[in-house]
């Protein structure tokens, strides 16, 4: 479904994704696993089309993404769930999930949101970045189901959960999964990555250095640990 | 306090990087070069300009750099400032008249008094920030320029304060040529101290205030007071430019209190380059001989052209002629470097 | 008693013109973060232009009211694409700057096409009678604006709170890129918000033309005037920027009625309320304020 | 443990337009000791540290540091006092470099800071402890880069090095190890397990191994409500603690 | 006229010091006072060389006589460099017009300290002619006793018994109302009620409501204001229909430029006080013919007065033989003179104000008016003893 060939990104001289190349085939959940500074929120924004500075190709069902801008890329069926959560100050939770149009076959309704995060319907009213991060966290993640995108990319979408809210996010991901819907996760806990993901990608200094299925993680886990450690 | 909207304001106009560091930076000879260049200028100024006009960039220099002190260092744009400069202007004036000070002495009481009025003024308008803060000091600015107006038997109304000596020590300083030098150490004196002020540790913590108040509170800094104190000093210096101003005119008159003069001060600034200080000096000396030309150029819309290039710098051009500049430097001592 | 009503009367009628402005400050603010300060300019270009309008072009009043402000959007959208929003990702104080710029410039230009003395423009015929308000008499024209202005209030508020514009644009603002990637084509929702923001501006100006001086400075004093207004309701609150608006009209009436005796308070009410009120409530009357930081 | 409480709070409540994030919260931080905040997303930890560093004022309550009263003083003053923060949604100087900002939080406690007259050059007195605190927190490579620069994980660790630079006497961490990879969890595990000697450090953490590591005390607050206060064992096995935060398999994890 | 400024210099047979005669206008070129005096006062001093040379021919004292020009933006500061620079760079031998109380004041010290000679024409402020005065300044046309006087004097005897005087609030505004209210009480009139309006305004109703309402119920508004905040006022009063509620219109201040601006409708019946008014008689209709054909529009007295004090200064120049300043200036005090502004013009040595006829106008009824700027109707002619106020003895030359 999406393929990225060759992807390099500069933030001005600084290159920081070296020809990397990856592909996620349609229903998948694929993660993108590496150490901090690795370039996975780079990546992450290139195919949404939102890093300036790029080279190589990405495409969408065969359709070279390219030179689409970002607004086109999301009616394509692209959601983004930002490693900062995004969250809009001057508007509330409501409009925050009101806001993104319905790009795919099976957005969310508003009260299918409420129900799975109870937490944003008692907060609904409020301007979205007064909520805890968590909250933030789960409207990041709310809003681009909403969206109904058939290609989620989500930048650390666990982090600062609590760890039942951690479980939650994983069987989300694996309902999302079974809908049809196709993941592109960036995650640094191995273990939630695991539970989730058909595949993964290891991406270091920029670059794909390995492309692994769940069983080889599990049984290297230790190596891939140490390896992300070091 | 500050609100959710003033913390948004997302990145600040001065960027410290572009200018200031750079010059901080370069090696030091190319430091004391660019001082002895400004120096011999300095001195040659009156020479090459006519006198009145060179008095005129001294006081501006030091309106902008009082501007940009708050601005680039401080991240707070006074569009009030004409406050500072033109009750200094007034004060240093009526001590010139009624009491007979000589004029350093003058000058400086009117910088006092500037302080003095910036103290409540500031300490209302540093509770906000960005945008606010600008339309608060601007709105408190046309508030002393009513009070003046209204208050014509000590500002002598829209007549303006006229006839003020300037006197020093028996010295005939009616000749503008003169002046100029007897101006010129105190201006230096003022610039001096701003640059002090901006590489003190209290300048640095003006940039960490600037970039996140939030956090620097939580280091343990008072942010209010810290920006009240910065706009205080800010005022004084100000207020040296305005009262070497009431000195060089031997008058002043409400325009010195209109917010049209606290806005080609931001003009200048922007100008010269925001957050680089001697951006001021050079947008100074630049606003001032183009409209001491304009005006005898017999074109008539001397607004239209120092709006457009306003315009002009803040879409095309925003680091200013000094930020430029040293950009343009620094890219040029790092292609070197490799 | 009937004094004091009629003072009381005329202050709305002063305070719609701020309520006016203020609300188009609002609105560019609240949607676009940008103080523009050159509304009070672009005030004065929608009474020039009504002037223009009908001396060049024979046209009246009331088609002015429809065109000026039509004009003026237009303006103001061609500017916004031309200059604001290369300037909308940095420090708003670019933007404010860059409006201070295009009042200079815009001043200068009407001034050198139609000098700076007053352009004469009267009262259209239908409104220029008086009408009897029970216990006073008051001019038919002044009730007019009254009762325009607090119907464009109106429904400024209603349009913005109960449809999806004020939310995108809002959102489009804030963090754009974003949005992008949300599938909204921020620049299309942008632009004419601006626009509208300074149609009402323009609409003021057309407004103000018969009963005010009509020359090019004549919206240079008053827009800070108006700043001072929406410090006061709290910048970006429509509610509350038109509420400070009405406020600070009568405020000034009574004042200049009631403290005579201290013309130097009277004139610089409008400051001292904001002073009072940054004391106590530094974000402004109706504006949302955080305590942290 | 269990020594006498350095900060404690007392029927602590904080509402936010009619919404009650914080509940009448009792809290005894024994001196030296580790307490962990943990609780479901939104219970209120932030706004807890936030009432207890003087960012936000408390509706109700009072807060006590070492038999001071400390209510309501505004957040300059507390972290005189020696309390010292980090951030949940980092916030640094962006465009200082780590090295300058470690040298802000240096000089705070001198008052050096108010000369507007002298050099700032007197600022150099703190680069040798400042490269100290770096290196301590794996930026020593990195002093020179601005902030806005470093990806996500230094910067929490950045968050860290200006905290302990004001060698307070309680440190409050609000996720420090949110966002960080696995080497640099263990690492600041490492580091807080080294810096609490002499300190009281009071974190909030959603990974439970590192509380398991660190924590003395558990605290579980859940919708502004403290629900069980106690060793980090007991608190791991309390039904009502395993239903409302931590789930089924992570109890096990 | 060279840096010096000393005495005669002369080089071969002229007398004068830098062989060549150059006057300066300074004055608004861009802001309020643009249209009333601005450009066209340079045509009118260039208007008034050109009838020199004319005169005199190869008799007059040089050939070499030219006009410097500067835009002082009615901001005092600029008006001081300029004029510094006008008397220093230029070789300027005397500076005319100097709109805006501040920048007339601060051009007349100057004037002083360059020893340079000054006509100032288009200033209100009597301070030129009383405590600010000196040797090297001379106040032509008008000024705010003339204005306050004449109409205050003139309308009160024409028949306006109860006044509302309504003033801006600051110097000049207090000024004005001062003079006025002892005119109208000299003349036998009763001020009923005034106040001081806020400046700048734009909404005047508070006053306008209250007038009618006053007891005894005034028969005329006098208002001090100018420039815009007039118009406000006129256009206001008219929308409060004051005129109908039997409450005329008296004002200190006004040019027929505004009137102009306000049109004739809008002011129908008002009365004030005009220096000069170029459909007054033959002779001043034929000058301003030619001012018409020169410039396209009719003139202001501003640049009647320009004209007039250009030429009188030339001719000083040609009578003393010299432009020397000082020589100049005793051969102006005390001169008696008839031109096509001065009417029984005469430079009073004492204070170096020249006083002449000044008129009391009415603004015609729409239906009245037949030529464009052909506005007002000269009810009564101020004999020039009258219309300025006495040498205040606060001037010490
Ligand atoms: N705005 C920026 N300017 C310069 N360099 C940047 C910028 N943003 C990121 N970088 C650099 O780009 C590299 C990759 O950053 P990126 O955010 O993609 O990493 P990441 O793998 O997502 O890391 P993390 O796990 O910490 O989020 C890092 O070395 C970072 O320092
Ligand atoms: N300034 C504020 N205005 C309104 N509501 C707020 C504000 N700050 C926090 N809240 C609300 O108070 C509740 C507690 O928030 P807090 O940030 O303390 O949670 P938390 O326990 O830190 O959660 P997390 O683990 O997700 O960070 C949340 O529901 C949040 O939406
Ligand atoms: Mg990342
Ligand atoms: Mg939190």
């Amino acid at each position: 479904m999406l393929r990225i060939d060759n992807l390099s990104a500069f933030y001005g001289e600084a290159q920081v994704l070296r020809e990397a190349s990856l592909e996620v085939a349609p229903g998948e959940v694929v993660t993108l696993v590496g150490r901090n500074g690795a370039g996975k929120s780079t990546l992450l924004r290139c195919v949404m089309g939102l890093h300036s500075g790029q080279r190589g190709t990405i495409s969408l069902d065969g359709r070279d993404l390219t030179r689409l801008p970002a607004y086109k890329r999301a009616r394509l069926g692209l959601g983004w769930v930002p490693d900062d959560r995004g969250a809009y100050a001057t508007l509330t939770v409501t409009e925050n999930l009101s806001l993104p149009p319905r790009v795919g076959p099976d957005p969310w309704s508003l009260e299918r949101v409420y129900e799975a995060f109870p937490a944003l319907y008692t907060r609904r009213d409020s301007p979205a970045t007064k909520l805890s991060g968590g909250e933030q966290q789960m409207l990041a993640l709310a809003r681009v189901l909403r969206m109904g995108a058939r290609l989620l990319l989500c930048d650390e979408p666990t982090e600062g959960l609590s760890p039942l809210l951690v479980q939650q996010v994983g069987d989300l991901l694996r309902e999302a999964k079974r809908h049809g819907v196709t993941v592109l996760l960036v995650e640094q806990n191995l273990h939630f990555a695991t539970g989730v993901a058909d595949r993964h990608y290891l991406l270091a200094e920029g670059r794909v250095v390995e492309a692994m299925d769940n069983s080889e993680v599990r049984s290297r886990e230790r190596e891939l640990l140490a390896y992300l450690g070091i | 306090m500050t609100t959710t909207v003033d913390s948004e304001a997302g990145a600040k106009p001065g960027r410290a990087g572009s200018g200031l560091v750079a010059v901080a930076r370069a090696p030091w000879w190319v430091r004391y070069a660019l001082l002895a260049v400004g120096l011999v200028v300095a001195l040659w100024l009156p020479n090459g300009l006519y006198p009145a006009v060179a008095v005129d960039i001294l006081c501006w220099a030091l309106f902008a750099v009082s501007v940009d002190l708050l601005l680039g260092f401080t991240g707070l744009m006074s569009f009030g400032h004409a406050a500072f400069w033109g009750t200094s202007a007034y004060v240093a004036g009526i001590a010139a008249i009624e009491a007979g000070l000589p004029f350093p002495l003058a000058v400086l009481t009117g910088a006092l008094a500037a302080a003095v009025i910036a103290v409540p003024i500031g300490y209302l308008a540093v509770k906000r920030t960005g945008i606010y803060f600008a339309m608060v000091t601007l709105a408190f600015a046309q508030m002393i320029y009513y009070v003046a107006n209204k208050w014509g038997t000590v500002t002598g109304g829209e007549n303006g304060l006229q006839a003020v000596p300037r006197e020093l020590g028996g010295v005939d300083l009616s000749d503008e040529y003169y002046f100029y030098y007897a101006a010129l150490p105190i201006t230096l004196l003022g610039l001096w101290a701003a640059w002090r002020i901006v590489n003190s540790p209290f300048g640095r913590v003006l940039v960490g205030i600037r970039d996140n108040p939030a956090r620097a509170r939580a280091l343990g800094y008072p942010v209010h007071r810290y920006k009240l104190t910065a706009f205080v000093l800010s005022a004084f210096l100000a207020g040296l430019g305005g009262g070497l101003y009431v000195m060089g005119h031997q008058f002043v008159s409400l325009d010195a209190l209109h917010w049209t003069t606290s806005g080609k001060a931001v003009i200048v600034v922007v100008l010269g380059g925001m957050g680089t200080l001697w951006g001021g000096v050079i947008g100074a000396g630049l606003l001032v001989r183009l409209e001491d030309w304009l005006s005898f150029s017999g074109f008539e819309q001397i607004g239209l052209v120092t709006g457009a290039i306003f315009v002009l710098a803040v879409v095309l051009f925003r680091k200013g002629i000094w930020g430029s500049a040293a950009a343009l430097a620094s890219r040029w001592s790092a292609g070197r470097g490799k | 008693m009937t004094g004091f009503l009629q003072h009381t009367f005329d202050g709305l009628v002063n305070g719609a013109f701020y309520a006016l402005l203020a609300l188009g400050l609002s609105v560019i603010f609240g949607m676009l973060r940008v103080v523009n300060f050159a509304h009070g300019a672009f005030y004065m270009l929608g009474a020039m232009g009504a002037y223009v309008l009908l001396t060049e072009f024979g046209v009246p009043f009331w088609w002015a009211l429809v065109i000026m402000p039509v004009l003026l959007g237009v303006l103001g959208m061609a500017l916004e694409r031309a200059f604001v929003h290369r300037l909308a990702q940095l420090d708003p104080l670019y933007n404010f700057l860059l409006t201070f710029g295009l009042t200079l410039i815009l001043q200068d230009l009407v001034k050198s096409r139609y000098g700076v003395q007053s352009s004469p423009y009267t009262t259209p015929a239908e409104l220029g009678g008086s009408v009897d308000l029970g216990l006073f008499d008051f001019p038919t024209y002044r009730v007019f604006v009254l009762v325009f202005a607090v119907a464009i209030c109106a429904g400024v508020w209603w349009l913005l709170t109960h449809s999806r514009v004020g939310m995108v644009v809002r959102a489009a603002t804030e963090r754009p890129e974003l949005t992008r990637a949300f599938g909204i084509n921020v620049g299309r929702w942008v632009t004419p918000v601006f626009g509208f923001g300074i149609a009402l501006a323009g609409l003021a100006g057309v407004l103000a033309a018969p009963m005010r001086a009509v020359n090019p400075l004549m919206g240079a004093d008053l827009i800070i005037v108006v700043f001072a207004v929406v410090v006061i309701g709290g910048l970006g609150s429509i509610f509350g920027s038109v509420a400070a608006g009405f406020g600070i009209g009568l405020i000034q009436a009574w004042g200049v009625v009631y403290l005579a005796d201290w013309p130097i308070l009277s004139q610089t009410l409008v400051f001292i309320v904001m002073a009072a009120v940054l004391m106590w409530r530094p974000a402004g009357l109706f504006g949302r304020e955080e305590a942290a930081a | 443990m269990a020594g006498r409480a350095l900060l404690s709070a007392r029927g602590l409540t904080r509402d936010f337009r009619g919404f009650r994030a914080v509940d009448q919260v009792d809290l005894d931080v024994a001196a030296d000791s580790v307490h962990a905040l943990v609780g479901p997303n939104g219970a209120g930890k932030t706004t807890l540290f936030n009432l207890l560093t003087g960012f936000l004022p408390p509706t109700a309550g009072t807060i006590e540091l070492d038999g001071r009263d400390v209510t309501g003083l505004p957040p300059e003053q507390v972290a005189r006092l020696g309390v010292a923060r980090s951030f949940q949604i980092t916030s640094l100087f962006p465009q200082l470099s780590g090295r300058e900002h470690v040298e802000l939080a240096l000089q705070s406690p001198s008052g050096l800071g108010w000369r507007f007259w002298r050099s700032a050059k007197l600022m150099r007195r703190y680069r040798e402890r400042a490269d100290e605190l770096l290196d301590m927190v794996g930026l020593a490579e990195l002093a020179e880069a601005p902030a806005e620069a470093l990806a996500y994980g230094r910067k929490r660790a950045l968050e860290l090095a200006i905290a302990l630079a004001l060698d307070p006497k309680v440190l409050l961490l609000d996720e420090p190890t949110a966002g960080m990879g696995l080497e640099d969890v263990d690492r600041t595990v490492e580091l807080v397990s080294r810096v609490r000697q002499g300190r009281t450090v009071v974190m909030v953490e959603h990974n439970m191994s590192v509380v398991g590591r660190l924590a003395d005390t558990v605290t579980v607050l859940q919708a502004g409500k403290v629900l069980v206060e106690g060793p980090y064992e007991q608190v791991r096995a309390d039904e009502r603690v395993i239903t409302a935060y931590l789930g089924a398999t992570d109890a096990a994890h | 006229a060279g840096c010096g400024g000393g005495g005669p210099s002369g080089s071969g047979d002229s007398k004068l010091t830098d062989d060549k005669v150059v006057l300066g206008v300074l004055n608004d070129q861009s802001g309020v006072y643009a249209e009333l005096s601005g450009k066209n006062s340079v045509k009118a001093v260039e208007m008034a060389i050109a009838d020199f040379k004319a005169k005199y021919g190869d008799k007059a004292v040089t050939k070499n006589i030219s006009v410097e020009s500067a835009d002082h933006q009615n901001k005092p500061d600029i008006a001081n460099t300029k004029a510094a620079e006008l008397y220093d760079r230029k070789g300027v031998d005397a500076i005319l017009d100097v709109p805006t109380s501040s920048a007339a004041l601060k051009v007349a010290d100057v004037a002083k300290a360059k020893k340079k000679l000054y006509f100032n024409i288009t200033g209100a402020t009597t301070a030129l002619t009383g405590a600010s005065c000196n040797r090297y300044t001379f106040h032509y046309a008008y000024d705010s006793y003339m204005l306050a006087h004449g109409t205050g004097t003139q309308a009160t005897q024409q028949g306006a018994k109860n006044w509302y005087i309504v003033y801006p609030d600051y110097a000049f505004g207090q000024d004005m109302e001062k003079k006025f209210s002892a005119a109208v009480e000299g003349a036998g009139g009763k001020v009923v009620a005034k106040d001081a309006t806020p400046f700048p305004n734009d909404n005047f109703s508070t006053f306008l409501l209250k007038a009618p309402t006053l007891n005894p119920k005034p028969d005329t508004l006098g208002t001090m204001q100018a420039g815009a905040d007039l118009v406000n006022l006129v256009k206001q009063y008219n929308e409060f229909k004051l005129r109908d509620k039997g409450v005329g219109l008296a004002v200190g201040l006004m040019f027929l430029t505004d009137i102009h601006s306000l049109t004739p409708a809008a002011l129908a019946g008002t009365t004030y006080t005009d220096a000069w008014y170029w459909n007054f008689d033959q002779q001043n209709r034929e000058w301003a013919d030619r001012f018409l054909a020169e410039t396209g529009t009719r003139p202001t007295f501003a640049h009647a007065a320009n004209y007039s004090a250009a030429m009188q200064y030339l001719e000083a120049v040609q009578a003393a033989g010299t432009d020397d300043a000082d020589t100049v200036v005793k051969g102006l005090e005390g001169k008696e003179i008839n031109d096509v502004f001065l009417r029984n013009g005469k430079i009073r040595a004492e204070d170096h104000r020249v006083v002449h006829d000044a008129y009391l106008a009415q603004v015609k009824p729409q239906a009245e008016v037949k030529e464009d700027w052909d506005y007002v109707k000269i009810l009564k002619t101020i004999p020039a003893a009258e219309a300025f106020a006495q040498p205040s003895g606060d001037c010490k030359m």
